[in-house]
């Protein structure tokens, strides 16, 4: 983990000052131009150089300053209003760039923004935006998954004034992109197993500290889309902690509504890529004759529509009234299966050639769509199950009651 | 907000107050009971103190030259009670079809009494089905030799056909489609109601027997292109409206209604099939106001669109309905119940005007699939 | 009520007797030949007329000793083995015969002949069976749907000796063919509300009695299907009460595992019966070339041949162990939604035509389709919901654990 | 207990317990990870100690001259434990082909060997797909002029194809379709492994060049018939014990994991789920049983119910995989959990041998629908 000051705005022409000057237009173009012409090069088929090349891209979008789109500029961000956020993505969308790796700027850095020093923010922020570091999230545990309250990981504190520190020790797991990790954002126990979410703290852990392994996790599939972090006697120095200690399950909530929404329409973009795919590989094998798969075919189309329709909802929401409103609380329902759908649909379209793995020359498309119904089985597991999913939403969204033989929230 | 996003809202309220106040589905239930298919004093007063019937009419025609986008929202809140009078017929398919048309003559003749709520119409296109179809015309239509034209044909599932002033209807000239105008009370005219699930949609059966007919002169092909995108999208917001409305009498009911000392919307059962019907409710109303806002701007994508709502917010509807129904248990079973209106509404209109799995393959075949 | 005492068999030739001299097959021509011959006539239109028709075909069936195949000889049954229960079954189901009216001989005659007295088997069996009664259930209550030991009729005992009487206070609801009872048989509270089913009495109420008050529920085909009950200070002997005070709840659960095994077949008869009728229809209107509906027709086609193979399994499993196994638990789940379906589909596949109701001449088929559509939606509600039948299956077949909110069994 | 039923209930239990004792899951797992297809010790076993190999070969070529049912119960319970050796080519396919046959030469030649599991077998049928489909042939067969015949053309998806001793394969002579046998070693014959989704079932593409090969004297695509539906029938079986015991791994993990206090199995989303799983193991294997017996009777309704249970079978298999990974959570995900093997067995074996829509297609056709 780096401790080293970014300067503000590295580049001298800094297009955010020129923001005000400008239309929507014409920053759609700059920004088009900047991804066209400053774009990453082809992607490397190696995983080790490719994770290289997309570091280099983010470097690169932040020192132009592109990167952090709903970020303030004092943490490195672009500080765009919200309908430039919208074109920014659908323009990231556009460009088939390489997403950030991590989950940090999605998950910790907004709370940072919010809840942190301002020490934290300049350092840990940048460090992220710049993809200098690398951010992965250690709140999972092999026995808290859904149930996070419940986690054990434990951080008792030794030393004191500038030397003291957090002892951390425990086992976290489901760490998507672990191995990768420079540093880890993580919920730890400071309170008694009993007092659940009121005796949870926030702390942010270097990866490369001692006494911090990284496992990766074998998948289904054979690849490592996760890791398991273990965590004995590492020594974290209290300013590492975002908030108050025994706060940290406040911070997990921090509202990531907007930042959500500008993200609907990338997904319903990259969603509509994906389909056009299928549709065109069905085509090449002469299946859209197929009255069943046709109609198959027309139903994911539609939903991918309804997607974009739900996300400019959404957005237009936000424009007009400020919040997001109820198609916000369901439009995730809606992509949370359809990965699954579409890929099982997708193999069984294929018949017995979609059973064809990537070791082999044979293999369609790489085997993407045989790899993507293994791998996409998390998408109902992962940041809750899809039950928790509806859980959450009729209780917090339509106001049904509460489950009696559930934890009081 | 922006100006057209509050009008927008104003106008919604509006509608909504007034629909309260007069066509509730405690309204509609006290229409449809009494046998009737409107409440015809409420009908005069929604043209008279809110001018829903010329909303989407040109102003030159005596309408408020709104369109698609505002027309969707008044289905969307008319949707919500079920209101039972000839909205859909005269306004959605009548009067569209109208202001579609290149002939202001027949414009000028018949809108300005639309809007004022003096005349009401239908629009009745497939011989067969509900279908604004023009490839499935049957009845034929010949010159009378004095400027006028005689219709031989019988028209089924005709929206309101027993009590509209004016029959629309399509019709072969020697194997081209042509759109005509009928009077209500035409001599050769045989109208009979049609006995169907939805009770608060008037059907009729209208049979041709050289009844006299004005040609509306315009291209018919393209008008009713038109027409069929705009059923297929207002009703689309429709099936939202009421699909909302029967999701929340279903969780108002889950909050209050105990079994085994506890109120049932406290089990996961039925809280995963509220939020599984949410996202079909949220995604129905996104889809038939971004088909509607495609509609007002004459885009590419359009007809897509409308069909795309179609197919989703009818299916979306009837199991919105069907589930009100389980979670209600067995008093959802009843005829004293509402329950049983939005069910019979929604798979009414899942099925008239072209079936999900015409709507799709109309999508597979316009995106190119 | 009544209380006649009918002759054991008033058949001269009493064919219960011949069973050990004859084999399956001479069982089963014997039994279609009296089917067939003996048969009701054709089914009236008008209700009433049709009521008076299915109780004729029923006092024949039961004169003619062909009534109650499973009930003990003593009562009027034929006390078949089970393997001929299960080709009684299949003749009736064949001869698409008129079943019982009211729903007592499935519900309440099990009961009476394990735990009734003497005095009871001999006259309320014997009623039911030969029609001479029409019993129906009073269980449910507006109050207490799934969960019926929160019902709250009461029953508290006046006089003494012979004139001692339940005076009974409450309402009933659901109770199918409700109008036609001449006789109900009832839950009601004679313990605390909090003993919940501790404080539980199996009455039999004699439906004509002062103070009952059947009406007709209008359903939402506009049918009476089922009636609700209005009890106002009945008096019931306390003879009428089955097995011992506060003890109701216990005969609720009277395993009709063997009765219901036998008709398993039967209901899978009829479904195939529905389906072909589909299946004609839709080949009459040019349907079946459509490959969308083609393959929805194959697939209620699979799903009724596994009915049948379910059934075969669970009758099966009783004559070969003595126990209908995993199947007959989750057998009827196959059922529940299946009527639901079929219906559905049926009405999809005739567009428009399939909207018109009954009232009108061009209805398709008197609207059966449709009618069956509305009216199958009490299926998932009616004898617990699919939700209860789910928590069932899970917690007393697969053994998952009981919901720590919901009151103990 | 019949007769019948104690003998299979028996064989049944044979088989579990000498599964149990030496190719569990544990034991498959074990082999497919060492990168083998099959633990040859245990295959001799099989055949040694409880003669699965031969339990429905005639007993004048040394088997145990039982039929489809017993097969089936066998299928079963190898399917429970993802049984990874050449049972399913060898005794189902391969064998069952030889059984169906007319060439008593051939079945003398062969079948003792794999009885006694010093054979190993598979059948080829159609040269693109998996499926037994005399209709899709396109390898061509001619005579060498010395009372043998020569192949040529090439098979993918052929079961246990590299490993096989005996290859039966369909070829076309003159546009009719014959069966050959090749050896596993035959010049001009071109084996390569297939990477494909389902560790536990090798598969491999085989090419032919003027492959030497013996023709067995039958009516070939009248074999074939019998041969596709004893192999949708006890491929349906062996689907049946996989989602079996995919379904108990799923019931037992929801009884002991805890989440909010609470094992999650208490929670009605998973009770849910896993009642309306066991109805699909259960109709699984009743379809699979009931086919089998009719096979086993030759009866009309034979092939209908065979592809009956398979179109049912494979998607019930694969539903209870899925909810199998989803009620273990993220651990069912990883690569150290079995979950991961039934899902790849249900989805290969669901496609690998005609599809459920093919297979509803067949049913349409057979109940002349």
């Amino acid at each position: 983990m780096t401790t080293i000051q970014h300067p503000v705005h590295p580049s001298v022409d800094d297009p955010s000052h020129a923001l005000h000057a400008e239309s929507d237009e014409e920053f759609r173009l700059r920004l088009r131009a900047f991804l066209t012409s400053g774009g990453p090069g082809p992607r490397p088929r190696d995983p080790r150089e490719r994770v290289a090349w997309t570091k280099a891209w983010h470097r690169n979008l932040y020192d132009a300053g592109y990167a952090g789109p709903s970020f303030p500029q004092e943490v490195g961000g672009m500080d765009l209003p919200f309908g430039r956020q919208v074109i920014y993505q659908e323009e990231i969308a556009r460009a088939k760039v390489p997403g950030a790796l991590g989950t940090g700027l999605g998950i910790v850095a907004p709370t940072i923004i919010r809840y942190g020093t301002e020490v934290q923010k300049q350092t840990w922020v940048r460090a992220m935006l710049r993809h200098d570091e690398v951010w992965c999230q250690g709140y999972s545990e092999p026995g808290a998954g859904s149930d996070l309250p419940s986690l054990r990981t434990t951080a008792r504190r030794e030393g004191s004034g500038e030397d003291e520190v957090y002892v951390v020790n425990g086992q976290k797991v489901w760490t998507s992109s672990g191995i990768l990790a420079d540093t880890l954002f993580c919920l730890v126990r400071t309170g008694s197993q009993e007092s659940r979410q009121k005796g949870i703290t926030y702390l942010i852990i270097d990866a490369k500290a001692p006494g911090v392994t990284i496992r990766p996790l074998k998948d289904l599939n054979g690849g490592t889309i996760f890791a398991e972090v273990f965590l004995d006697d590492v020594r974290v120095p209290v300013a590492n902690r975002i908030g108050e200690e025994n706060s940290g399950w406040a911070l997990v909530r921090t509202s990531l509504g907007h930042e959500r929404a500008a993200g609907s329409m990338n997904q319903a973009a990259r969603y509509r890529r994906v389909l056009d795919e299928l549709i065109q590989l069905a085509q090449e094998r002469g299946l859209t004759s197929d009255p069943l798969i046709r109609d198959q075919l027309a139903d994911f189309d539609i939903r991918v529509r309804l997607m974009r329709f739900n996300a400019e909802r959404i957005i237009a929401g936000i424009l007009e009234r400020g919040e997001p409103g109820p198609t916000s609380s369901v439009s995730r329902l809606m992509l949370t299966t359809f990965e699954q759908e579409l890929h099982e649909f997708a193999v069984d379209m294929l018949g017995p050639d979609g059973l064809v793995t990537k070791a082999s020359d044979a293999a369609v498309q790489r085997a993407r769509w045989l790899s993507g119904f293994l791998t996409s089985r998390a998408a109902t597991i992962g940041a809750g199950t899809a039950e928790i999913q509806r859980n959450t939403i009729a209780e917090q969204v339509l106001r049904l009651p509460h489950d009696p033989a559930m934890p009081p929230r | 907000m922006s100006g057209q996003a509050e009008e927008l809202q104003e106008l919604r309220e509006v509608t909504r107050r007034f629909l309260a106040d007069k066509a509730s589905i405690s309204d509609t239930r006290r229409v449809v009971e009494s046998g009737r298919s409107c409440d015809e004093a409420v009908w005069k007063q929604m043209a008279e103190q809110i001018g829903l019937q010329g909303i989407a009419v040109p102003e030159q025609f005596g309408g408020a030259g709104m369109g698609p986008v505002e027309l969707g929202v008044v289905c969307e809140e008319l949707g919500r009670t079920l209101y039972a009078g000839p909205f859909f017929a005269t306004v959605v398919m009548a009067a569209q079809a109208l202001v579609a048309a290149d002939d202001v003559e027949a414009a000028e003749r018949w809108l300005p009494g639309i809007v004022e709520g003096a005349l009401t119409g239908t629009l009745a296109v497939a011989d067969l089905t509900g279908e604004i179809d023009p490839e499935k015309v049957l009845t034929t239509a010949e010159p009378d030799g004095e400027g006028g034209w005689r219709l031989t044909g019988s028209k089924r599932f005709v929206v309101d056909g027993c009590s509209a002033d004016l029959i629309l209807a399509a019709a072969l000239v020697e194997g081209e489609v042509g759109l005509f105008g009928i009077d209500g009370d035409a001599a050769g005219l045989t109208r009979e109601p049609l006995a169907q699930l939805d009770p608060t949609r008037a059907l009729a059966v209208l049979t041709f027997e050289a009844t006299p007919a004005q040609r509306v002169a315009t291209d018919a092909a393209a008008v009713l292109g038109r027409v069929r995108d705009l059923v297929s999208a207002h009703l689309a917001a429709e099936q939202a409206g009421g699909a909302a409305a029967a999701l929340e009498m279903a969780v108002e009911y889950a909050k209050v209604r105990e079994q085994f000392g506890r109120p049932i919307g406290s089990f996961q059962a039925i809280k995963h099939m509220c939020a599984d019907r949410l996202l079909d409710v949220e995604s129905a109303r996104n889809a038939a106001s971004a088909a509607a806002a495609l509609l007002a701007d004459h885009d590419p994508e359009a007809s897509l669109t409308a069909s795309a709502a179609a197919a989703w917010a009818g299916p979306a509807f009837t199991r919105v309905a069907k589930d009100n129904i389980q979670i209600h248990g067995g008093i959802g079973f009843t005829w004293e119940h509402d329950a049983h209106y939005f069910l019979k509404r929604a798979k009414s209109s899942e099925v008239l005007f072209g079936s999900p799995a015409h709507h799709r393959a109309r999508v597979a075949d316009l995106a190119g699939i």
